[in-house]
């Protein structure tokens, strides 16, 4: 749907909308612009959802006491100077999966969040917490996959540490990575760059590594012809950073929480509206039958090789061109724009003809998948 | 599917697969091909290919009807404009 | 995806609008009842009012199965999913409904062990794989799941599984209409009949809507184009001065249900004399029990139950809500007190809850809206 | 001890040492020098506790898959120019300990192996591992400490992650810190660097933090007035590097496996002896005692604030009169020296006036501290 | 630190080592074996053998509890520990023991729960804070480790803690000593006396030695002076023709021993009528068991336990080791394939072994040491 | 100590403490300021001072004794030399 065809009933036949409502939704939006603040006395999974209730515990608890300017943006990592910094942690059940395993989701995920800063990797440190009794046949895959990883993203781990735990005091290996890599200084990127006019990508097919990781858990006794999505992209930001100096707002990976929470946080930050049209979205057919069959909603489902770029609109089909021409973007497509109002709110235009809120992702609808 | 539990059936959609229970279908046939409704694990209806089609069938004559409606109203307004 | 696409098609959709609007009488104001929560979902999903014209309203009803559980339910689920014995296993739904001391969340931060799954088969698997555990399945729905927990619950008994059982919380649907329909403050024009109940207990049973309070009924499928055309029949009906029980979605339910599903219940379950219904309160025969002769697989007698009622938080306005009374944006706490992060009513919880639906999907003002997705 | 009295036996009256023994000593260190590998099919806790099959397990599994020039010294970082790069994993149990916490050791471990390295610390990440129904309370108290130690030690907390596994998956709280900071490029520091004749140095009593630990666990129901000595030692290395320009050859935090594993480390990447008097180490009494009363080593206990230093004989009064000049140095000591020979081991002349060697760590005597 | 530091003076311990290297005849060589692991470990922790003459030979003796277990309690024991109730508890010494099928180290991998105590009183704690579980303690050691089992299976009995027992591996001295002494291929002139076995034992029990094998026995303490003061003691009584039983630890050991721990023992334990010693095969009257009355306590009749005896591994010689026949090196598999990482005989895992003390504190070359910490 | 548990003594060395069993050592009268022989958490034997005075007093003697022999070699070497 490239034309306004959605408000086919004519005017003179809409009532008014019920001032009552508007102020209610007004008294709304000001409760969510509210300081954050945990009310939980424990730890839920929810926490680590990659939603609502991460944000609110990274805002309240990390940033309230780490806060500084390299903080204070919450991107996919740090920049200062040339120098870009992240870290990651990988906790995915289970281990291996269709397409990947926590070793090259490790290397590529933190390799992302350098590339998602404009930076190139240059560096990675690996530290290892191990379950005792965990097979060090696993372990040697998994490092097999980080180091063949590393080599395809063409950056080094250099330095790392392993602890061992008590058997049941882990749960096999959980992998923590963290990157350095050099970056332009000129180049400034982020959350809170989108402006109004400019054009929304995906850089392919969303959701593969969430639903991948689900069924590979095998709790749900389904079987769907997926692998996970898990990929490098320094590669296709570069490409996308070269043909459109200048005019790429926001890199980000749509990882836990996916498309849906890149875009809120894009949203919130800019102090913009996200117009996306859910014809555009590219989504497997596998993928898609999964949601159905589960009751999920593919945009809240991890990609691990997929981005979502914010570029101005002039730069638009430049910046589709350039992605395609990768192999990592050839699934590349505009999926929406950035509107002014209302602000910190993504829209959906449905299929069907109308219109959505997209919003954080509350709880844990997905276990924890990257 | 395993041939001593006849009241499961492989279903597949969009490449997605999933053993379910047909176990309150009983007296429908079912082949494959068929559609079933799936709710927690458990067919719970056959879908009717009939009365889908003329479900169906109507839903588009509707829209063709409306299509047809607007493209007079373009063309009327054409010819005004 | 067949049978998905094609009830997704916005031109259909457009059609079918026109033709809603041009049956709306001038001046007048139209109100619908989605009884189910399934329909709540997909009208918010699809953004489905948007082809509504401002004169028909669609009410949100009682028909979501975990809205309408009583906290003290929730209480005694987890009061046996604290023994470290048990595995307690439910749908993801369940997950954040919060009863009087916090939800299943909460429980498993505390130590207990809750598993979602999707099927109630999944649930004796999990039971088949741990024989030294106990492992208790909360059921919970309408007559669209009471036939699946009632055939689990006999392959349980079948197996042999001795270590299985089912703590029941299915509710039956004719009570609930009956109450809304009972209700003195809501004046409705017609009702979208739950598509998935009626496939187990077929049209018949909506008749004495039609005959004794004389509204219209439309049984509808999940997908908006459903919807639609049940919004559609039912002005349909209004306009021609009827007022049936008609089967929109003919494709999936028979008129006279799945015998065998109903006879599944029948051998099982038991209807119990009362139960409660979270914001509606203690409605007769509403719900089903585990039959005696199942007693071995019944949660209830197998574990000690505090059983106690435990009143809904005072700000809480679920039960007018479910009444169709309330919109949900009309509750005092509505989206401030009240969210799906910190739910005060089960309303917020579900995605088939009005008030989640409305607050994931629908909560914004229409004007900015349309003016921020104009191409 | 100073001079050399041990021997008191007229060497007429010394039997001339057994060839056959001789024989068999030189085959055993030929064995020893055998490329690692890792003979186990399970992760045991032996593999975490910093001794001989930790060593094995990062050769033969770690460093053979990611090979690189700056991963391959093993060093406590990576240096690249002038960029140094860590990271550590800490699973301490208790979270809380006399003198500390996990946030403060997973502040001060990372700045130290940073200053190890003779570099500046400028930036950390911290990725968390919480376990469902972790108290928030205690995440708080956790990252309040990690917040004062960063503010001590001059480095910000620029970036980070979390993740929450399901109960019984972790212990709580598992922190994952990498640190980046600056160093002079001339600077040549490493395990390789101690030449025969060097004095090798101790910043402090040892063993504090092993011990402290080990009783906190109240396994042992034993209760001793100990501390950790966790401390961020950036300050101290800086004072040494600035005094004795040039003259140091290695610096090592003494962490897990404590003083005895890093003087075995030194000896066998320089290929030297390092002999070491038993009265020159400084052990706090109530380190001794609970050592006594357990069958522990204090060599082997580990310390979070205290360093080994390697420096050229010349320099080495400077080198004790300017860690001795830093609060953090003042119980410094000279504990021994380097010979050339027998490569690879170290020597410890008893109090009793004997010798013995001081052996890499087998298994797990201490239950992990760090 | 008293009764500590007194006894490691090295100015004291060139006396000594002076005195002693005087009362060697010359041309003559000496044989005296420490019976005792303790004291091994003290001669090698403290190089005590470089104030000895080289004609003077510490011979390692059978007194390490951890390298006499055989391989079939190992196996015995896991077996215990892989069952889910089951809570393991043992001495830090064992973890690496390797049994048949590994030891508990790699048993904790595969999922037993086996914890770490430093008093089996540590274990009866754990029994009483895991009412659910079954706390197990593996019983290892001579006579002096006897009375704590014994009285902490009194205690377990008098607070009624059903859940406790002990799995019973303790071992006498003066059988292995006897065993020793009849070894045809051993000559040796003289002993030094286990100091803690002989707090409980008291040193009379030693006087056949002397009498019977015409070899004197110095009990000695486990500080390096104490040892080196046994060595000039023995050798005292060979240079006066003298040969007897002396209490050179005579600040600790009384020479009746300690009755109370005594009769503990005779209370709750008997004497097996045979027990497999590793390396040094089966000994008549060599062990205790738990007595018929306390059997409620006795892991041996409460669990299933396997019993098979387990071959020593083909390369293994650690019962010429623990017979001081062989010294550690000997062994045709020391520091090559049997290391303390990749232990193949118990010898070389507790720091009592033999091979594990020498391994870890005495392997070196004696010539390129003296150069190495000329000062 | 708990008052109702006699059998448990707090022992203290070089400030490390732990409780300890001293249900062995019926018959003897234990003060704060005795010396205990402690194995796996148990009281094995008091330590009697008076046979430890009597045995450090012969090692102090034999080092003594030694010393000065060393001081007269040294003498004598220097006499010599
Ligand atoms: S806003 Fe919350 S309390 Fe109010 S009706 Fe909805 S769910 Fe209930
Ligand atoms: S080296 Fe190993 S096998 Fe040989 S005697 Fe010693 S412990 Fe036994
Ligand atoms: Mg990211
Ligand atoms: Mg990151
Ligand atoms: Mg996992
Ligand atoms: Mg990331
Ligand atoms: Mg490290
Ligand atoms: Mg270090
Ligand atoms: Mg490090
Ligand atoms: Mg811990
Ligand atoms: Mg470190
Ligand atoms: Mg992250």
């Amino acid at each position: 749907m490239t034309t306004d065809e959605r408000a086919t009933i004519p005017p003179e036949r809409m009532l008014p909308v019920l001032n009552a409502e508007e102020k209610v939704l007004e008294r709304i939006e000001r409760a969510r612009r509210r300081k954050a603040r945990v009310r939980e006395e424990l730890i839920t999974l929810a926490h680590g959802a990659g939603g609502r209730a991460t944000r609110t515990l990274v805002e309240a608890v990390f940033l309230e006491a780490f806060r500084n300017p390299m903080l204070e943006p919450l991107g996919d990592g740090a920049v200062a100077g040339e120098l870009a910094f992240t870290t990651d942690c990988y906790v995915v059940t289970p281990l291996f999966f269709p397409g990947g395993d926590i070793g090259d989701l490790a290397v590529n995920g933190t390799v992302n969040d350098l590339a998602m800063c404009g930076a190139r990797p240059a560096y990675l440190s690996a530290g290892f917490i191990l379950e005792e009794g965990f097979p060090i046949d696993d372990l040697r895959r998994i490092v097999a996959s980080m180091a063949a990883a590393a080599r395809a993203a063409g950056v080094a781990v250099v330095t790392g540490d392993t602890k061992v735990v008590q058997k049941g005091k882990a749960d096999g290996c959980y992998v923590t990575t963290a990157g350095v890599g050099t970056v332009d200084p000129e180049l400034r990127l982020g959350a809170s760059a989108a402006r109004p006019g400019d054009a929304v990508l995906v850089s392919g097919p969303i959701g593969d590594h969430g639903v991948t990781v689900l069924l590979a858990r095998g709790g749900f006794d389904i079987e769907a012809d997926l692998t996970s999505d898990t990929a490098p992209l320094h590669g296709l930001t570069a490409r996308l950073l070269d043909t459109c100096p200048g005019r790429v707002r926001c890199l980000r990976d749509a990882t836990r929480g996916g498309v849906a929470t890149v875009l809120n946080e894009i949203a919130e930050a800019s102090e913009v509206a996200v117009v996306i049209d859910e014809d555009a979205v590219p989504v497997r057919p596998a993928v898609r039958g999964t949601c159905e069959l589960l009751g999920i909603d593919p945009l809240y489902s991890a990609c691990e090789g997929r981005m979502v770029a914010v570029v101005d609109r002039d730069a638009a089909d430049a910046a589709l061109a350039a992605l395609r021409s990768h192999p990592l973007g050839t699934g590349s497509t505009v999926i929406g724009r950035v509107a002014d109002d209302p602000p910190g709110l993504v829209l959906l235009r449905t299929s069907f003809g109308g219109t959505r809120i997209v919003d954080v992702l509350v709880g844990d609808p997905l276990p924890r998948i990257c | 599917m395993p041939a001593d539990r006849p009241d499961l059936a492989q279903v597949d959609v969009s490449g997605v697969r999933r053993a379910v229970n047909i176990g309150l279908l009983e007296g429908e046939e079912l082949a494959p091909g068929d559609w079933i409704l799936i709710h927690v694990g458990f067919a719970l209806s056959k879908i009717d290919e009939v009365e889908a089609k003329a479900a169906l069938d109507f839903l588009e004559s509707i829209g063709q009807a409306y299509e047809d409606e607007i493209a007079a109203l373009r063309e009327s307004m054409i010819e005004k404009g | 995806m067949r049978f998905v696409d094609e009830y997704r098609d916005a031109g259909t959709a457009r059609a079918l609008a026109s033709r809603i609007a041009a049956l709306c009488e001038p001046g007048r104001r139209y109100k619908f009842m989605e009884v189910c929560g399934g329909h709540t979902h997909t009208i918010y999903k699809h953004g489905l009012e948007d082809h509504l014209p401002g004169a028909v309203t669609l009410v949100h009803g009682p028909g979501c199965p975990v809205c309408v559980i009583p906290m003290g339910r929730v209480d005694d689920a987890i009061h046996i999913a604290g023994r470290p014995d048990v595995i307690m296993t439910s749908f993801g739904d369940m997950t954040r409904v919060p009863g009087g001391r916090g939800s299943f969340q909460d429980a498993a931060a505390r130590g207990a062990d809750i598993r979602v799954v999707y099927s109630p088969l999944d649930a004796l698997k999990i039971a088949r794989d741990n024989p030294a555990r106990r492992v208790v399945f909360m059921a919970i729905g309408f007559e669209t799941t009471a036939p699946s927990t009632a055939m689990t619950l006999l392959r349980a008994e079948a197996e042999g599984i001795a270590n299985f059982s089912v703590f029941c919380n299915h509710v039956t649907i004719i009570p609930a209409i009956k109450a809304i329909l009972e209700s003195p403050d809501l004046r409705l024009d017609g009702f979208i009949g739950p598509g998935h109940v009626s496939t187990v207990i077929g049209c018949s049973p909506y008749e004495f809507i039609a005959r004794e309070y004389g509204r219209p009924l439309v049984v509808a499928g999940f997908e908006p184009l459903d919807v639609l055309q049940a919004v559609h029949a039912n002005l349909e009906q209004l306009a021609e001065g009827r007022c049936e029980v008609e089967n929109q979605y003919s494709r999936v339910v028979p008129w006279d249900g799945n015998a065998k599903a109903l006879a599944v219940i029948n051998e099982v379950m038991e209807l119990r004399p009362h139960f409660e219904w979270r914001g509606l309160g203690f409605i007769s025969h509403s719900a089903l029990r585990i039959r005696d002769r199942y007693a071995a697989f019944d949660a209830e007698r197998i574990f000690e139950i505090p059983g106690g009622r435990v009143a809904d938080p005072k700000a809480c306005q679920c039960g007018e809500v479910l009444k169709g009374v309330l919109k949900p944006w009309e509750c005092k706490v509505f989206g401030t007190a009240c969210t799906p992060e910190t739910p005060i009513g089960t309303c917020m919880v579900s995605s088939e809850g009005a008030c989640a639906a409305y607050y994931n999907f629908g909560r914004f003002s229409r004007d900015r809206v349309r003016e921020a997705t104009r191409a």
